[in-house]
């Protein structure tokens, strides 16, 4: 979220898009509701079925899964087209002006340099025009026609309501009407907030999905503003957490990027991340890239690492490819190319798509570690469930580690939530029996492999054996000495420059926040943007001081938001070139003459005047960027591709199959269904009474959503001579499954390009454990193909069939 | 069956005075079942009925109990019941002599019965506590059944078993009327009682309140 | 962590007295604290509160567990009931039906309790100690990363990569066991390493 | 946002709410007990997202054992209320004639709490049913018989009576935490204020801004049901179509006592016991004018005589 859930209440339109907050997020949902009661704030909902969010909402418009580029970019048409713009802070806030290289062009779907061989592009024109002077080329008038603003206006133009609503199979007259409801906010003193979440990134296009809404909150003035911004409503307790910590294949915490095997030393690596401002004056915040970096390096390998040895920068592992997401994980274990797997509180049976293959794969392991407070199906994928897991255990030679860990109650620390907040929590119960805490877990594993390594020796021990372990206790690090770590903390004496005398820094001590961090090696940080959550001043994220002036629902004092406590991202965009609020009513922070203050901590330096430094300064040119300059792989605009299974064939590019850039393995390809084998368009969903796949073990929860069921429309239970309540097959190219049949008015036939397009709504949460009632999920259908930036899976949109069977004998 | 005394001829014995036999012992068991049971249902009933009865039910061991029992005891009763329709129907059909009898209530009132025509074994006023009997008792077991959630909630909608509780509780206040006479009439016209207990009457009754089925009993040996 | 404060500030926050007076106000008159036959005793007198934050997803309600035993005293403490932490900004003590059930996840029968081995072709778990399932893992994950591990590349650049075993980390574990999964995991020069943050 | 419920303490608070302040007992004629503040539960149908977490608060709360029944092509579950499921969200897909538009709508079900209840009307076992002077209705376990007769008396469908236990639940709005200055946990837990708890008075005013915002919004009909049928209810709903509670899954419309039970325990109980007394004195009077009917020495002798006149 570049906002927060307690600031939903100041806007005076939500866009639930992409995603069901009132289904996945019901608490946090209530301040959509405050803002509908208290400010007269309006509900918009576009979602492929009529869901509890849209039973609340002021209009509801339908939409087929995999669609929303059109619908948006269409949109982004009718605003340009109606001038609702917002035209200064275009202007002066988004790289509308910028001028973009002459190479660059889109035509059929396809942006320039695409290589069907590799599915990828050759992004070099994918660029803005530097001058001599080492800054963008502008052009203020939006005169040129190779500036972005033009480029981004014939982009969209072929989105009319025509267009979007024979793609999306939206009706025309709805299009018009959200479109109407939006364009309003792009006044100053109207705001939108977007709330998205799986519904947007669970495509093969998902990353673009996002840019879409993104592109046209800028386009409105909605970023950086109360009640405004780009709300990702995240999934687990701790996902911004994990991620923020770089618990993935190529990050660093703090979204610092692990070297590729190209970049063969550290001066190599850090050429490319000098991100020199592009504008004169601007601050570009990523030119402190190197102290994040080299303190990172001193939380990690300590004392190891040293100006001598590059900061131990041959202690990281260098990447051959751009990640090794899940979906290449199981790709390499599905061809028996790995031997380990540790899942740490994770199901990835049940989680990930096409689960024969999944099954196929963890079958070829050698070893199989995992870590749970409750059972999973992933720890008991070898053990026969009947026709719910259906294999011969003595067929399968994978030798299974099971590990009991503690859940929330018995453990204590911090938690990120989708708004960045950092909230300590504290322990309140005994674990059961043997049950451990996963810190201790990881902290035996570690040192037990460090013990082997320091008796038999072995491959590169240097980067274990000298892993910097400072925990009284080594067995238990305790969370308090971690999140100090994580804090980070001054590791030699830094004199002050002006008076050697004074000490700047003093050794041993907690740093106050990343401005101090170095790159000489006195600091260390084991996640920069988390600094500030535990100084000298003590533990940050543990306080609970609920004040709130002006009701602007920030809460600066409760908890700890990152970075440096902010709790509204680019924050400094909700205030005019003067450095005064666009809306008065609606002030976050404010510039009086000589610095920025107001309700939250600034997104901007303290002196910084407003007419000179841009208000994104993470991006070298301070603006937001409306063409991303080839950081996406799959275009610099987003643009509609259908999902790699879809009902109808793309009618803005019918040549492309799918998004041409994602990356599919090969026999997946061969693995897609058609429309004429499969009719239905699919989608997966999660229930507001469960969570994904832990509340089955949960009496109560069981009991208000017992049995795995799909939902479909009352046309398509006629055609098929289905009845509520009865049983049916679903299946798709990768699998079958059995569940009961809800027929609803909530779900409705579309019709798009001419063509009747029946939806199939299939929830997860059901398995073979738990007391919920056995069941399959959607994922044993999901095709196995990733969003081309992310490789999030594509389970929102996909083909099946569908027929009515006997039920079960019991 | 034979009564006391010294000789004996068919039902009539003789001596001094003369003994009729009026119910067998099977009759009198019966009877005795259903008249129990009758009372049992009356005081559980009354205790579920009115407020100030309820604590009639502590003779069932608590609400809880006696809502238990109560229904079973009144299948008891029915069986019971239906036994001595079975025995009886015959003697309680409608005559003449019936409504000429019904026709002078100042007699039957004051007890001058030798005003009145001869009356076989029941006179019409038995006749009807017997037939109201029968009518309430089927209405007591059809509503009955359908309060009685334990084994038949599902069968019936709660409309249903609103009417039900009414139109028992109606039928059980009218059955307990006609008992309050049938015992009234058993105590007011002495020497009835001993027909149920040693089964016989005395002839003098029989002369006095059923002449004309003494004489059937007299003429049939 | 201050109640007191944050009662106070709250009660600022809503902009109303009124949750002193609305609830307060069904003050019933001052009879003597007896309680109706009809009416339980309140279940949570004398109990020890911890404030946690719910599990489940990222709007990270506030909640308040109630346990018998009070585990920074060093008892055993057995949580008996969990509800929504009024003073939480973001939750203001509401929760959903997930949340609201948290008490049936903490003690459900499908909890793990035991390290258990499932032995290659085996249709069973066998349950063994700490010890040897942890020297277990250690050796399993050094054998495969002496054999496997990639130090150069073709090319003769230094990679210092280990691809054979993977790591799929939790989402729902705190930033503090995230960090030393992540010392742990990437000291050993592991790549394939990923979260749920997809799915 | 509506002022929220605060948290439970655990240091021990004195029950504020007694025998003291009952207002009716079932069977039984009481003093009308001390008054107190009048509470109410309001339910906002129109803020309502179906979530159940009041479903679930409410078993966890009451320490409620609810079975894991089957999918039945709906997503109302259980499907009915229990004797452990007290309260229960029920899910109405209905299309608005006048727009043409779906209205999914969603509503709690679960006691009303009567001013006027017909369960305790029609209950025999005394003290089984009481009514506090706040507007709780509550069922006294100790003292129920299990007879249903709360079930007939009820016109909202309500009690449930456990087999096993023999016994009626209902949901007690969690009389529990309200005599210690709390809500109810349903109120505590809803996350969209759909639920909301306080004093009567307060929670009609708040319905009435919720109303006008509705209005607002397009829903002409939108009301307030608090039912004068029986003498208002202390769990009330807005609706946004108040002129048609029925859509609701047949909320009723104007709901009163049956008049069948109204006679059943009204002048049925009184003229039943008048006229069996009558029919007892009648009895005791005929006896003492006109003494027993008795068989004279006469008689005796002619059925001798006719009895040997037989055998001869």
């Amino acid at each position: 979220m570049t906002n927060a859930w307690t600031d939903i209440r100041n806007t005076d339109l939500v866009v639930i898009m992409g995603g069901n907050a009132a289904e996945a997020h019901p608490c946090g949902f209530k301040w959509v509701t405050e803002a509908k009661a208290n400010r007269g704030a309006k509900l918009i909902v576009v979602d492929p079925r009529y869901t509890r969010s849209a039973s609340v909402a002021d209009f509801y418009a339908p939409i087929r899964p995999g669609t929303d580029i059109a619908f948006l970019l269409g949109v982004i048409n009718y605003c340009i087209q109606n001038d609702k713009v917002q035209w200064d802070y275009v202007k002066a806030f988004t790289s509308a002006p910028y001028l973009v290289k002459a190479g660059f062009k889109y035509e059929d779907g396809l942006f320039d340099g695409y290589d069907e061989s590799k599915r990828d592009y050759n992004r070099s024109n994918w660029d803005l025009q530097i001058g001599p002077d080492g800054a963008v080329m502008v052009d203020e008038t939006l005169q040129d026609p190779r500036c972005v603003w033009n480029l981004l206006k014939a982009h969209v133009a072929q989105y009319t309501p025509d267009m979007v609503s024979r793609i999306c199979g939206t009706p025309k007259d709805k299009f018009l009407k959200v479109c109407d409801m939006i364009a309003m906010t792009s006044a100053k003193d109207k705001v939108m907030t977007s709330m998205y979440a799986l519904g947007w990134t669970q495509h093969s296009k998902g990353s673009q999905n996002i840019r879409a809404m993104a592109m046209l909150q800028l386009i409105l003035g909605n970023i950086g503003v109360r009640g405004g911004g780009m709300n990702a409503l995240r999934g687990h307790s701790n996902i911004q957490g994990l991620t923020d910590i770089g618990l993935m294949s190529n990050l660093i915490p703090g979204y610092l990027t692990l070297p590729n095997e190209r970049e063969t030393t550290f001066d190599t690596y850090m050429a490319t991340r000098g991100f020199k401002p592009l504008r004169p004056g601007q601050m570009s915040y990523w030119q402190n890239y190197r102290k994040f970096f080299v303190s990172f390096q001193k939380a990690m390998w300590g004392s190891a690492a040293t100006l001598e040895n590059n900061w131990a920068y041959d202690y990281l592992p260098k990447l051959d490819v751009p990640a090794y997401d899940v979906l290449r994980a199981f790709e390499l274990m599905h061809q028996g190319k790995m031997n380990g797997y540790i899942c740490q509180g994770f199901n990835p049976l049940l989680s990930f798509p096409n689960r024969k293959k999944l099954t196929v794969a963890l079958s070829k392991l050698k070893f199989l570690v995992t870590m749970d407070p409750l059972e999973t199906e992933t720890s008991r994928f070898w053990e026969n469930h009947g026709e719910h897991n259906d294999v011969d255990p003595s067929k399968i030679q994978t030798e299974v580690i099971q590990l009991p860990s503690t859940c929330f109650a018995e453990d204590e620390g911090a938690l990120v939530n989708s708004g960045r907040w950092l909230q300590w929590h504290w322990a309140g119960a005994t674990p059961p029996a043997e049950a451990k805490a996963d810190a201790w877990i990881m902290a035996q594993i570690h040192l037990r492999l460090k013990e082997l390594y320091q008796k038999e020796g072995g491959a590169y021990a240097d980067p274990i054996v000298n892993l910097h372990w400072p925990y009284k206790d080594k067995n238990d690090p305790k969370p308090e000495e971690i999140a100090k770590e994580l804090n980070g903390y001054v590791v030699e004496n830094v004199a002050d420059p002006n008076d050697s005398s004074k000490m700047l820094l003093q050794k041993g001590k907690q740093v106050p926040g990343f401005a101090v961090l170095r790159d000489d090696g006195s600091t260390a940080c084991g996640n920069w943007i988390y600094s500030g959550c535990f100084t000298e001043a003590g533990n940050a994220m543990a306080r609970r001081d609920n004040s709130d002036p002006d009701d602007a629902g920030t809460y600066l004092k409760w908890a700890f938001a990152w970075p440096a406590n902010r709790r509204i991202l680019y924050n400094r965009a909700s205030a005019d070139l003067n450095g005064k609020p666009w809306d008065p009513s609606r002030k976050l922070i404010e510039w009086d003459g000589s610095k920025w203050s107001g309700y939250d901590v600034p997104d901007i330096a303290p002196a910084a005047k407003p007419d000179v430094v841009g208000p994104f300064i993470m991006n070298p040119e301070g603006t937001a960027r409306l063409f991303t300059r080839g950081m996406m792989r799959d275009g610099p605009f987003p643009t509609h591709y259908e999902p790699f299974e879809s009902p109808v064939t793309n009618v803005v590019a019918p040549k492309v199959r799918g998004n041409p850039a994602a990356r599919v393995f090969r026999g997946d390809m061969e693995q897609f269904g058609d429309s004429k084998e499969f009719p239905y368009a699919a989608t997966s969903y999660r229930l507001t009474e469960h969570f994904h796949f832990w509340t089955k073990h949960v009496q109560p929860n069981a009991v208000v959503q017992p049995e795995f069921f799909v939902e479909i429309s009352e046309e398509l239970a006629k055609e098929k001579g289905i009845t509520s309540g009865g049983w049916v097959r679903v299946w798709s190219k990768r699998g079958s499954v059995k569940a009961k049949a809800v027929v609803t008015k909530r779900i409705k036939p579309l019709i798009c390009d001419g063509k009747t397009v029946h939806v199939v709504g299939i929830p997860l949460h059901w398995g073979f454990t738990g007391v919920a009632r056995k069941g399959f999920g959607p994922n044993s259908l999901t095709p196995y193909v990733g969003d081309a930036n992310i490789e999030t899976p594509e389970y929102k949109a996909f083909l099946v069939d569908i027929e009515p069977i006997a039920g079960p004998v019991a | 069956m034979s009564g006391a005394g010294p000789s004996t001829s068919g039902s009539v014995h003789r001596g001094d005075p003369v003994l009729v036999d009026r119910y067998t012992v099977g009759a009198r068991m019966n009877h005795w079942v259903t008249a129990t049971s009758l009372v049992l249902l009356a005081l559980s009933g009354l205790s579920l009925f009115h407020p100030s009865l309820f604590f009639l039910s502590s003779l069932f061991g608590g609400g809880s109990w006696t809502r238990v029992i109560h229904p079973w005891i009144g299948l008891v009763l029915f069986v019971g019941f239906l036994g001595l329709f079975l025995r009886f129907w015959k003697l309680n059909l409608w005559n003449r002599d019936d409504r000429k009898w019904l026709l002078s209530p100042r007699a039957i009132l004051t007890g001058h019965e030798e005003t009145l025509p001869e009356i076989g074994t029941y006179n019409a006023g038995q006749k009807l506590v017997f037939w109201q009997m029968s009518l309430l008792i089927i209405v007591l077991i059809v509503s009955g059944i359908a309060m009685w959630d334990e084994y038949f909630g599902s069968y019936f909608s709660i409309t249903q078993k609103r009417v039900a509780v009414l139109v028992h509780a109606v039928a059980a206040i009218g059955a307990i009327c006609v008992w309050i006479v049938h015992i009234y009439a058993a105590i007011w016209v002495r020497g009835t009682i001993s027909a149920m207990t040693r089964g016989q009457v005395t002839g003098g009754w029989a002369w006095r309140h059923h002449r004309k089925w003494l004489r059937n009993l007299v003429t049939k040996h | 962590m201050n109640m007191e404060l944050s009662r106070r500030h709250f009660l600022k926050g809503v902009g109303a007295g009124l949750a002193g007076t609305t609830v307060g106000a069904l003050g019933f008159g001052d009879v003597e604290s007896a309680y109706a036959a009809s009416i339980r005793p309140f279940r949570l007198a004398n109990l020890t509160e911890t404030r946690n934050t719910c599990p489940y997803c990222s709007v990270a309600c506030g909640i308040v567990m109630y346990s018998k035993g009070d585990l920074k005293k060093g008892d055993k403490a057995e949580i008996v009931h969990i509800e929504g932490d009024a003073d939480h900004p973001t939750n203001r003590g509401t929760l959903c039906p997930k949340g609201s059930a948290l008490l049936d996840f903490v003690h459900a029968e499908t909890r793990l309790k035991y390290p258990m081995i499932r032995k290659p072709g085996s249709d069973k778990f066998e349950r063994v100690s700490w010890d040897f399932a942890l020297d277990r893992i250690a050796r399993l994950l050094k054998e495969d990363r002496d054999r496997n591990f990639i130090a150069r590349n073709n090319d003769g650049t230094t990679v210092n990569r280990w691809v054979t075993t993977g790591f799929l980390a939790a989402s729902a574990t705190t930033n503090e066991t995230a960090f030393v999964t992540y010392k742990a995991v990437r000291s050993a020069g592991m790549l394939v390493f990923d979260n749920q943050a997809r799915v | 946002m509506y002022p929220p419920l605060p948290n439970p303490s655990v240091s021990p608070v004195a029950a504020k709410l007694s025998d003291k302040n009952l207002m009716r007992r079932s069977a039984s004629t009481i003093p009308q007990g001390e008054p107190v503040q009048q509470v109410a539960k309001l339910i906002d149908t129109s803020k309502c997202i179906g979530c159940k977490a009041c479903q679930t608060a409410c078993l966890e709360w009451n320490n409620l054992k609810e079975e894991v029944g089957f999918n039945t092509g709906s997503l109302t579950n259980p499907h009915d209320l229990t004797t452990a499921s007290w309260t229960l969200m029920r899910f109405t897909e209905w299309v608005n004639p006048e727009t043409d538009n779906l209205e999914w709508l969603i509503r709690k079900d679960g006691c009303m709490h009567c001013a006027d209840p017909g369960c305790l009307k029609a209950c025999p076992a005394p003290g089984a049913i009481v009514q506090y002077t706040n507007g709780i209705v509550d069922f006294v376990k100790e003292n129920c018989i299990g007879c249903g007769y709360c079930v007939k008396g009820c016109p909202f469908n309500i009690p449930r009576i456990s087999k096993a236990e023999g016994k009626a639940y209902k949901c007690t709005l969690c009389s529990d935490r309200v005599a210690v200055g709390q809500g109810p946990a349903c109120a505590k837990a809803c996350p969209t204020q759909a639920i909301v708890f306080g004093p009567k008075e307060d929670m009609k005013k708040h319905a009435e801004a919720r109303i006008k915002d509705l209005k607002s919004r397009g829903y002409k009909n939108a009301g307030l049901y608090d039912p004068p049928g029986v003498g208002g209810t202390h769990v009330m709903y807005v609706l946004h179509h108040a002129d048609k509670p029925e859509i609701y899954a047949g909320l009723p419309n104007n709901p009163t006592i049956s008049p069948l039970v109204e006679v059943w325990k009204g002048a049925v109980k009184y003229a039943g016991l008048a006229v069996m007394g009558a029919a007892a004195a009648i009895g005791v009077v005929h006896h003492l004018v006109n003494g027993p009917n008795r068989v004279s020495r006469e008689e005796e002798e002619a059925a001798k005589r006719l009895a040997e006149g037989e055998t001869k």
